[in-house]
């Protein structure tokens, strides 16, 4: 008896194929969500790189001192809303008259690559040390565990007062921001994918894998991994803000980008002393903030329910 | 089975035993990167005007013109046997066990750490409790509405959470609550033991404000790891025995969700008790954090060591706590021993 | 093929019935549109009677079910009507649905292992059960559970409830599956392949139960691919066949006349006790695996933190077994009695604590690393619940291939070899981008077949491997097996409750008990003429698909017992 | 030196003293002990409520600054040219633990600043008093051979070189008697000590707060400066600065009888001008302490003395005002020597507009033949300091120059602007003296023995004529003549252009409605603790 025998009638044949076929790319665009967290991401960046190009537009630039004509004798913006105007579309900033509109977007290029450099790192090493103590178990988990405990109850504080000094200055203060906040921080994400390894090691799926004679690695990555994406996705997301807030505490210890390259981080903590006098003065890169993080959490959600087959088509 | 209870113990006491290796490389590094700062430790006290003669005086009355090794020998032998400082008239005795001694604060760091621990622990178990609740809840809601406007807002608040600065919302709390609405009281620690009504009354801000970031983080996790257990099986199973939904979120759904929020809860919590610097700086409670900081500015080493190592056992305390809680959790997690 | 209301002779009853399903339609959500699965299904089930539903895998008889009691996901598309004692379940709000699933119809899942909470003991979730539907008088719910537990034939009730899902055989889960369907007193009971794990004579007891709750007034949806057992038990039988009814009757009208060709295949293929396959059995070929003295104990050897250690339980008990290179060895005995746990042991997952395991000439028991890797990649193995074996987060071409990848084939080899498997196991190549909860029980366990002999192993380790699978596409697999071990010569352990799957499979048998071997011997000396008592309490058990010789070899099983 | 009069109503305060009630002080510090030995505070803050002191300084609204006698009947008898200074004591002193004040416990207390037990205070006597520089306290068992105390009422100082200045050294904290007696434990003395000014601890809890009694045995009538209003004062520390703020300018509750320590940061002073009755309880400074950018003369480019007068003519001043807040946070300056201090006199040798003259600047950068070129900007990294070093780096651009900012933590920045390397060009920094003597202004600061070492010569300026002249006016014993030494050097200085005065800094700082004669000087720009009472 052969298969096409008792085949299902032809329609439903061709449809299991498509029904199968769909894939997570495909998945992902139906969210529109995601979608445009995609698109606010984009434009995001590709503002940030040209941001000499759109500063142009209105003559301004993120460094300059204007406060002629911009600053009242206290040092406050003059004018409604901050000084928010046609030279100033953000307004400007108080004490300094500097451009906001200019600061801000000249800052994205700052505080994305921080944030999605230091949260890359955090996660890559994070990640592959927890799965790698709980693939690996024995002597490798119990030392890659302790140095986790080091890693976390570490008094990194300190250690970014010495290493600010002690970097070379000539090092690329990006990059170093980048591994100061990744080699720091990598302490939960460690811990959190080790439980969840544990816990999908006792999963048949990943005996049966075993059973195959899958190595450590092949078993990371088809089997643990795809398990992982939700847990990694929401770490990757969360980390993103907080550790473009971390660049701005990173610079008050000179270890972050020096000034007068913007930063949101910088402006939003020079900000908040403003709150109750400028409150115009935060919004812009307060809400520059929020816009990349609510779009990077988008794409988080998107990109986690696209990946869980059993979501499908559940919209 | 007593058999296996002798196990536990054993697995117990090796992981104790284990968080002295950790500690013993934290105060080595802590030492080699005083050693390694760009100040001099013998500046902040040195007073003023200062010469380099009373400089290196300071140094070597405070012990910091040995080398790291033997800093870190004194301060083990000084933990065993105790050690005393100073000379003459001006010496002082400290017992054994001996984490140091601060001469800016004059007192020992153990009894510093004793006055300071309370008013963080206070700050820190409340506020997680409330964050806990908060996101889990929050996640919960988000992961059962998934893709609806209740999500969406959920996700939005939960980024407000995550990319406000504690600072700003601490302030932002300060001004609304306690000054605006006068509702809450500002800051002033009251002791649990003089008043535990006062004292619950006192924390409310502190703890909603460190519960706001936190709680954002909690939601997403909670959210996303539901969602994973809600499509398995054996949820099905428990809606087909014709149990309340909520029961079947809470024991099947959520209770298989929870391993990487405890994770995650028991290593922020241990943190945390380390001392909440931000918040206990806003609101003017001198717990353990803002100790830490003041210590650090004025390089009094022996504070900041002694604060730290505090902070990694409770870390590691945690940490053993979770890994006990994980077999609790997923029965079929085993440690290797 | 008409999928309006079947009309005429085929229209049920209906009147009294307790459980009514009328016109279903079920479609599942799919790239280009909704795909339905079923046709307009109508389906009766009256009180005290025991309606089967058997058909082939993959016909839609899970989703069916799962439909009553609208288990389904929110986003798969459901038409038609249910009525349960006058309630319209298709339109119940969440209050009255809570009421009836559980305490109005209780449901056996299809695969037992996954549909336990993995983290909770089976006594905690079964008195979860027991208190969703408490009534007045409370009853002391750990003897209830205990009770229960002992209803379906656990020998040691105390035990299985307080052990978590994963330390508990198929069976034994199975079993616990029907005590909590049951346990709330339900008009109408849905078990789905209920007795799938379960050796016969096991399974006997569980028919049994089920036959006297139907004695009492309870309604019974059987679903089946067990004609043995449909004709032990079922009033009614209705056969479905890509999500549409073929067939509805009497058991007897349907079993011994059928008139449908579909129906009558099906019957054709159910094979037989004693059609022994005409293998000589001349000399033994040398030994692929051999165990020596293997003693397997649970429960102790890891730190298990923070939990009452579990009752130590020594699951496997001094065997010693050999399998030959191009034989299969038929691994039966009762539920519990070690077998999938020597099929562990034999596929180098679990370390035995005593004894000896060689594969090839590699003692599994010292090797580690990549040399251990190098010996199991000869293994096939099959697990005994296809469904949590797979990668949800993979399709399940995926997964098939996961064997090839492992040996370094190139993409399109892996492909054509994952197409060419699929149509091995009798699926259309189209299932290799579908997911696992995508698919019916039985497709499942075909994936896990395809790929357990993706790489053309060595030595096939395949547990319950047909449980779930009707008896023309068991037929095929089974077919499949003997061609693919005479070109290849593997070594086969094939675990199985089915004594007659044994006798077309098997050149060897061994019967297992507690853990012990019981009876080891060729496939007919232990099939025809078993010498052990338990042996031949076996073959009395197994039904037969025949209702009326099936009705006799009961009364003489009974009367034997006493 | 009243030049701004914005609370011109509160300086009329200045009067009657009401007894009574409790004042509450919110302050930032952490660290509260009385300990006169580690002590740097001023003689009119805390310190000065409960230790007095050989003498101490009388402030108040409207007048300069003046030294005058506290436990000593005099500011001091100098003999040997000012290398020795003899002082009698009071009669009528009493400690509050009933003993009479000696000669013999002022001896101790400032042999105790010596133990390097207690380090960390005001320590110009350590190199003044022969033999101090290889002192190390009592506790060992000896003394300091150059304080003699012939009586119980008589102590007389032996210096290493004449010192016109030192009636304002024995006002400082370490001139505060200490009875031996009770000295039993010197490292928490601090925190129970032996009072003898009108108040006396109560309770002290680290961190927390600092409560300040009526010490009984204190007497009015020996002493002329203190007018111990209230009954209590509590001190509360470690208050968020901003928050203390929010709390005054709310005055309600106890906040209503109390004053915030710090001053209100720029950010809020808006919030209070925009608020009557907050603003009518700002007290808002003199100009005061000088904000200066610091040129390292010893370092590259800056050797050239064109390159640093072209800097400051190129400075934007007024940029810099407006980031430290305008007006109120200070005003414009030229001069070394700070509005307040007696003597001073106002000059400016670099004329330019406030934003600078940058045609001037860039003339003389071209006549140092100096195109451009990058200066190391050191600086604390708190916000304020680094907006001030933004401004400066802006001011420097726009005479073609590129300043690149450093950001240190407070430890490392004053390790790296005050050791003996000196590897910076420019950093900004600010500078109040410990007493109100030109003297105080210039030699901590251009002497060229005060160059690395700890010490503050930040320039590293280093000029012979100078020294001579700082040496010279320094032993000059006659306040009158010694001011226009003073006065000569600071201009014989600008000349070689090693700093530029940016701002004279005011601080303003709040009070409740309650609290009454808080007012703030020129000199030291900062509340008098002393005479603050609150109103019935
Ligand atoms: N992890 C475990 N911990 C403790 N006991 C276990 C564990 N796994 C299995 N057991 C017990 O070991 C015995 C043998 O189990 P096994 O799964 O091998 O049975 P089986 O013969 O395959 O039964 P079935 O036919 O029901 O699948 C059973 O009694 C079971 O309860
Ligand atoms: N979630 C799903 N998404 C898409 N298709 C599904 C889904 N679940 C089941 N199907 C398909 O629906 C059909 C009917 O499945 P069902 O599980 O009812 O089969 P079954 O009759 O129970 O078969 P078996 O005897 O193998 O268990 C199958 O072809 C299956 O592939
Ligand atoms: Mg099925
Ligand atoms: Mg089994
Ligand atoms: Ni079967």
């Amino acid at each position: 008896m052969s298969a096409s025998e008792y085949a299902p009638p032809p329609s439903a044949t061709s449809a299991a194929v498509r029904a199968g076929g769909e894939t997570v790319v495909s998945r992902f665009c139906r969210d529109r969500w995601a979608v445009a967290g995609v698109v606010v991401v984009v434009v995001l960046v590709v503002a940030a790189f040209a941001a000499p190009l759109i500063t142009a537009i209105n003559g301004q630039n993120p460094y300059s001192y204007a406060y002629r004509g911009a600053l009242g004798d206290d040092g406050a913006p003059v004018g409604a809303l901050g000084g928010v105007g046609l030279t100033h579309w953000f307004g400007v900033e108080p004490l300094t008259g500097r451009d906001l509109f200019a600061v801000v977007l000249y800052g994205a290029r700052t505080s994305i690559l921080v944030g999605v450099g230091a949260t890359v790192v955090e996660v890559v090493i994070g990640g592959l040390l927890g799965a790698a103590a709980a693939l690996f178990g024995g002597w490798t988990d119990r030392i890659l565990s302790r140095v986790t405990d080091v890693v976390v109850g570490f008094p990194s504080l300190i250690f970014m007062i010495a290493l600010g000094a002690f970097a070379p200055e000539g090092f690329p203060k990006g990059l170093l921001v980048v591994l100061v906040i990744g080699l720091l921080g990598w302490g939960s994400t460690a811990r959190i994918v080790r439980s969840q390894c544990l816990s999908l090691m006792q999963r048949n799926f990943v005996t049966a894998s075993r059973a195959m004679g899958a190595g450590p690695a092949h078993l990371l990555r088809e089997q643990l991994l795809p398990n992982l994406a939700s847990t990694l996705i929401v770490i990757t997301a969360t980390h993103i803000p907080i550790n473009i807030g971390y660049e701005a505490a990173l610079s008050f210890l000179g270890v972050g980008v020096p000034p007068p390259t913007p930063a949101w981080g910088r402006t939003i903590s020079n900000a908040v002393a403003w709150i109750a006098t400028d409150p115009w003065y935060l919004l812009a890169p307060a809400a520059a903030l929020f816009l990349v993080t609510f779009a990077f959490n988008l794409v988080g959600d998107g990109l986690r329910d696209a990946l869980d087959p059993r979501l499908a088509g559940g919209e | 089975m007593t058999l296996l209870r002798g196990r536990t113990v054993r697995y117990v006491a090796r992981r104790l035993a284990s968080t002295l290796v950790v500690l013993l490389v934290i105060a080595t590094l802590s030492f080699v990167i005083f050693q390694l700062l760009p100040s001099d430790v013998s500046q902040a006290s040195c007073g003023k005007p200062c010469t380099a003669q009373r400089r290196a005086e300071v140094r070597q009355f405070l012990g910091y013109d040995h080398s790291v090794l033997v800093q870190l020998w004194d301060f083990v032998r000084g933990v065993v046997v105790g050690r005393s400082y100073g000379e003459g008239g001006a010496r002082v005795d400290c017992s054994a066990p001996c984490f140091g001694y601060s001469f800016r604060l004059s007192d020992t760091v153990a009894s510093l750490i004793g006055q300071r621990f309370p008013i963080t622990a206070s700050i820190a178990v409340g506020g997680a409790l409330v964050w806990l609740f908060a996101g889990v809840v929050g996640g919960v809601v988000a992961a059962l509405r998934r893709g609806t406007a209740l999500d969406r807002a959920a996700l939005a608040s939960t980024v407000v959470g995550v990319s406000a600065p504690t600072y700003l919302v601490g302030l932002a709390g300060i001004y609304l609550l306690g000054f605006k609405l006068d509702v809450l009281p500002v800051g002033n620690y009251v002791p649990f033991t003089a008043s535990p009504g006062q004292w619950a009354y006192h924390l409310v801000l502190p703890w909603l404000v460190i519960a706001f970031t936190e709680a954002a983080i909690y939601t997403r996790f909670t959210r996303s790891q539901l969602l994973e257990t809600m499509s398995e099986d054996y949820v099905r199973t428990a809606r087909a025995k014709g149990l309340r939904e909520r029961r079947v979120v809470v024991r099947h759904g959520l209770r298989n969700a929870l391993l990487p929020v405890v994770t995650l809860f028991g290593l922020d919590l241990g943190v945390l008790l380390g001392g909440a610097v931000i918040t206990e700086k806003i609101f003017s409670m001198q717990g353990l954090g803002a100790l830490l900081v003041d210590s650090i500015n004025n390089l009094d080493l022996p504070v900041v060591l002694g604060i730290t190592l505090f902070s990694a056992v409770l870390i590691v305390l945690a940490n053993l706590v979770v890994d006990i809680a994980y077999a609790v959790l997923d029965p079929r997690i085993t440690e290797s021993a | 093929m008409t999928v309006e209301a079947p009309a005429g002779r085929d229209e049920p009853a209906g009147t009294d019935a307790v459980l009514a399903i009328r016109g279903l339609r079920i479609a599942f959500p799919a790239g280009g549109g909704p795909r339905e699965v079923v046709h307009g299904v109508d389906l009766d089930v009256t009180a005290g009677r025991v309606t089967a539903l058997v058909g082939e895998s993959g016909s839609g008889k899970s989703v069916t079910a799962l439909s009553v009691l609208r288990l389904l996901d929110p986003a798969v598309r459901v038409d038609g009507a249910v009525r349960f004692a006058g309630t319209d379940l298709m339109h119940a709000d969440a209050a009255t649905l809570r009421r009836v699933r559980g305490a109005g119809v209780g449901m056996v899942f299809q695969e037992p292992m996954g549909a336990w909470n993995p983290v909770q003991t089976v006594g905690v979730q079964l008195a979860e059960a027991l208190r969703a539907h408490e009534s007045a008088e409370r009853p002391a719910t750990g003897e209830r559970v205990r009770e229960l537990l002992a209803g379906v034939g656990l020998e040691d009730p105390a035990r299985i409830a307080g052990s978590f899902p994963h330390q508990l055989s198929g069976g034994q889960l199975q079993r616990a599956m029907v005590a909590m369907a049951t346990s709330a007193g339900p008009a109408v009971v849905i078990a789905d392949e209920p007795t799938t794990a379960l050796d016969v004579t096991v399974q006997a007891g569980v028919l049994d139960l089920f036959r006297s709750l139907a004695a009492a007034g309870t309604g019974i949806l059987l679903i089946t691919h067990d004609m043995g057992v449909v004709a032990d038990l079922a009033d009614e039988v209705v056969v479905l066949r890509s999500g549409t009814v073929v067939e509805r009757g009497s058991v007897a009208d349907v079993l011994t006349a059928p008139r449908e060709e579909y129906t009558r295949t099906l019957l054709a293929a159910v094979p037989r006790l004693g059609s022994i396959p005409g293998q000589s059995l001349t000399k033994r070929p040398a030994p692929v695996a051999r165990l020596r003295d293997v003693t397997v104990d649970y429960g102790v050897g890891r730190v298990r933190l923070g939990r009452r250690a579990g009752t130590p339980v020594r699951a496997v008990d001094g065997v010693d077994l050999e399998l030959p290179a191009g034989r299969t060895v038929g691994l039966v005995g009762e539920s519990g009695s070690g077998k999938s746990t020597l099929g562990r042991v034999l596929a180098g997952l679990l370390r035995p604590d005593g004894g000896q395991v060689v594969v090839g000439e590699v003692d599994l028991r010292t090797a580690t690393g990549s040399r251990l890797r190098r010996v199991q990649r000869e293994i096939g193995i099959v697990f005994q619940d296809p469904g949590s074996s797979l990668n949800p987060k993979h399709p399940v071409g995926r997964s098939i291939a996961e064997p090839l990848r492992l040996a370094s084939w190139s993409k399109a080899d892996a492909a054509a070899r994952v197409d060419e498997l699929l149509g091995a196991v009798d699926l259309d190549p189209g299932f290799a981008h579908r997911y696992p909860h995508q698919l019916s029980g039985g497709q499942r366990q075909r994936i896990a077949i395809a790929r357990s002999l993706a790489l053309r192993p060595r030595l096939l380790v395949a547990d319950e491997p047909t449980s779930a699978l009707d008896v023309s596409v068991q037929a095929t697999i089974l077919a499949l097996l003997r061609r693919l071990q005479d070109e290849l010569g593997f070594a086969c352990l094939f675990i199985t409750h089915d004594l007659a799957v044994v006798g077309a499979v098997a050149h060897e048998v061994a019967v297992m008990r507690d853990g012990r071997i019981v009876e080891f011997g060729t496939a007919q000396d232990v099939l025809v003429t078993a010498s052990d008592e338990y042996t031949e309490e076996l073959l009395a058990a197994a039904p037969v698909a025949d209702p009326v010789e099936q009705a006799r070899r009961r009364a003489v099983r009974l009367a034997r017992h006493g | 030196a009243c030049d701004a009069n914005s609370t011109g109503d509160e300086k009329k305060s200045d009067g009657k003293i009401h007894k009574g009630g409790t004042l509450t002080v919110y302050t930032s510090q952490t660290e509260f002990p009385f300990e006169p030995a580690i002590s740097q505070s001023l003689a009119v803050t805390s310190q000065g409520l409960v230790h007095r002191r050989l003498t101490t300084w009388d402030i108040r609204p409207g007048h300069q600054p003046k030294v005058v006698p506290d436990l000593a009947t005099t500011t001091g008898t100098p003999s040997d040219g000012g290398r020795v200074w003899t002082y009698k004591l009071k009669d009528g002193l009493t400690f509050s633990n009933g003993k009479t004040i000696t000669s013999q416990d002022i001896k101790y207390g400032i042999e105790r600043s010596f133990a390097p037990e207690l380090s960390g205070g005001l320590g110009y006597h350590k190199a003044l008093l022969v033999g101090g520089s290889s002192y190390k306290g009592p506790y060992t068992g000896k003394q300091l051979a150059s304080i003699t105390t012939p009586d119980a009422k008589t102590i007389v100082f032996r210096l290493n070189s004449a010192y016109g200045d030192w009636p304002w050294i024995v006002s400082m904290p370490a001139f505060a008697p200490v009875p031996k007696s009770a000295d039993t434990k010197p490292s928490t003395y601090g925190t129970k000590p032996v009072a003898s000014g009108p108040y006396q601890v109560q309770s002290y809890h680290q961190g927390t707060s600092a409560t300040l009694v009526r010490n009984p045995d204190w007497s009015a009538k020996t002493d002329s400066v203190r007018g111990a209003g209230p009954d209590k004062i509590v001190f509360k520390l470690g208050q968020e600065d901003t928050v203390a703020a929010q709390q005054l300018i709310g005055d309600s509750g106890e906040a209503r009888s109390a004053f915030g320590a710090d001053p209100v940061p720029p950010s809020q002073l808006k919030q209070i001008t925009a608020n009557a009755s907050a603003k009518s309880r700002v007290a808002l400074s003199d100009p005061g302490a000088l904000v200066y950018l610091a040129m390292n003369t010893q370092h590259g480019i800056l050797k050239d003395v064109r390159v640093r007068q072209a800097i400051e003519y190129g400075v934007d001043k007024r940029a810099f005002q407006l980031n430290a807040g305008g007006t109120q946070g200070g005003s414009v300056a030229s001069t070394l020597i700070t509005p307040g201090i007696p003597g001073r006199a106002s000059y400016d040798l670099y004329k330019a507009p406030a934003a600078g003259d940058v045609a001037k600047a860039k003339q003389l950068l071209a006549q140092a033949g100096v195109r451009s070129g990058t200066l190391r900007l050191v600086t604390r990294n708190e916000n304020t300091y680094v907006g001030q070093a933004e401004a400066v780096q802006q001011s420097l651009k726009n005479i073609g120059l590129t300043a690149k900012i450093v950001p240190l933590d407070v430890n490392a920045w004053t390790d790296a602007i005050t050791n003996d390397q000196g590897n910076y060009d420019l950093t900004v920094a600010s500078w109040q003296p410990d007493f109100p003597s030109a003297n105080g202004n210039i030699q901590p600061l251009f002497a060229s023995s005060q160059i690395g070492g700890g010490n503050y010569n930040l320039s590293r300026y280093s000029n012979a004529t100078v020294d001579t002249l700082i040496d010279k006016a320094t032993s000059t014993v006659d306040p009158t003549a010694a001011q226009q030494l003073w006065a000569q050097a600071d201009r014989r200085i600008m000349q070689d252009a090693p700093v530029v005065p940016l701002l004279y800094s005011r601080n303003a700082f709040m009070r409740g409605s309650a609290v009454s004669n808080f007012d703030d000087s020129g000199f030291p720009n900062y509340p008098n603790y002393l005479r603050v009472s609150l109103s019935s």
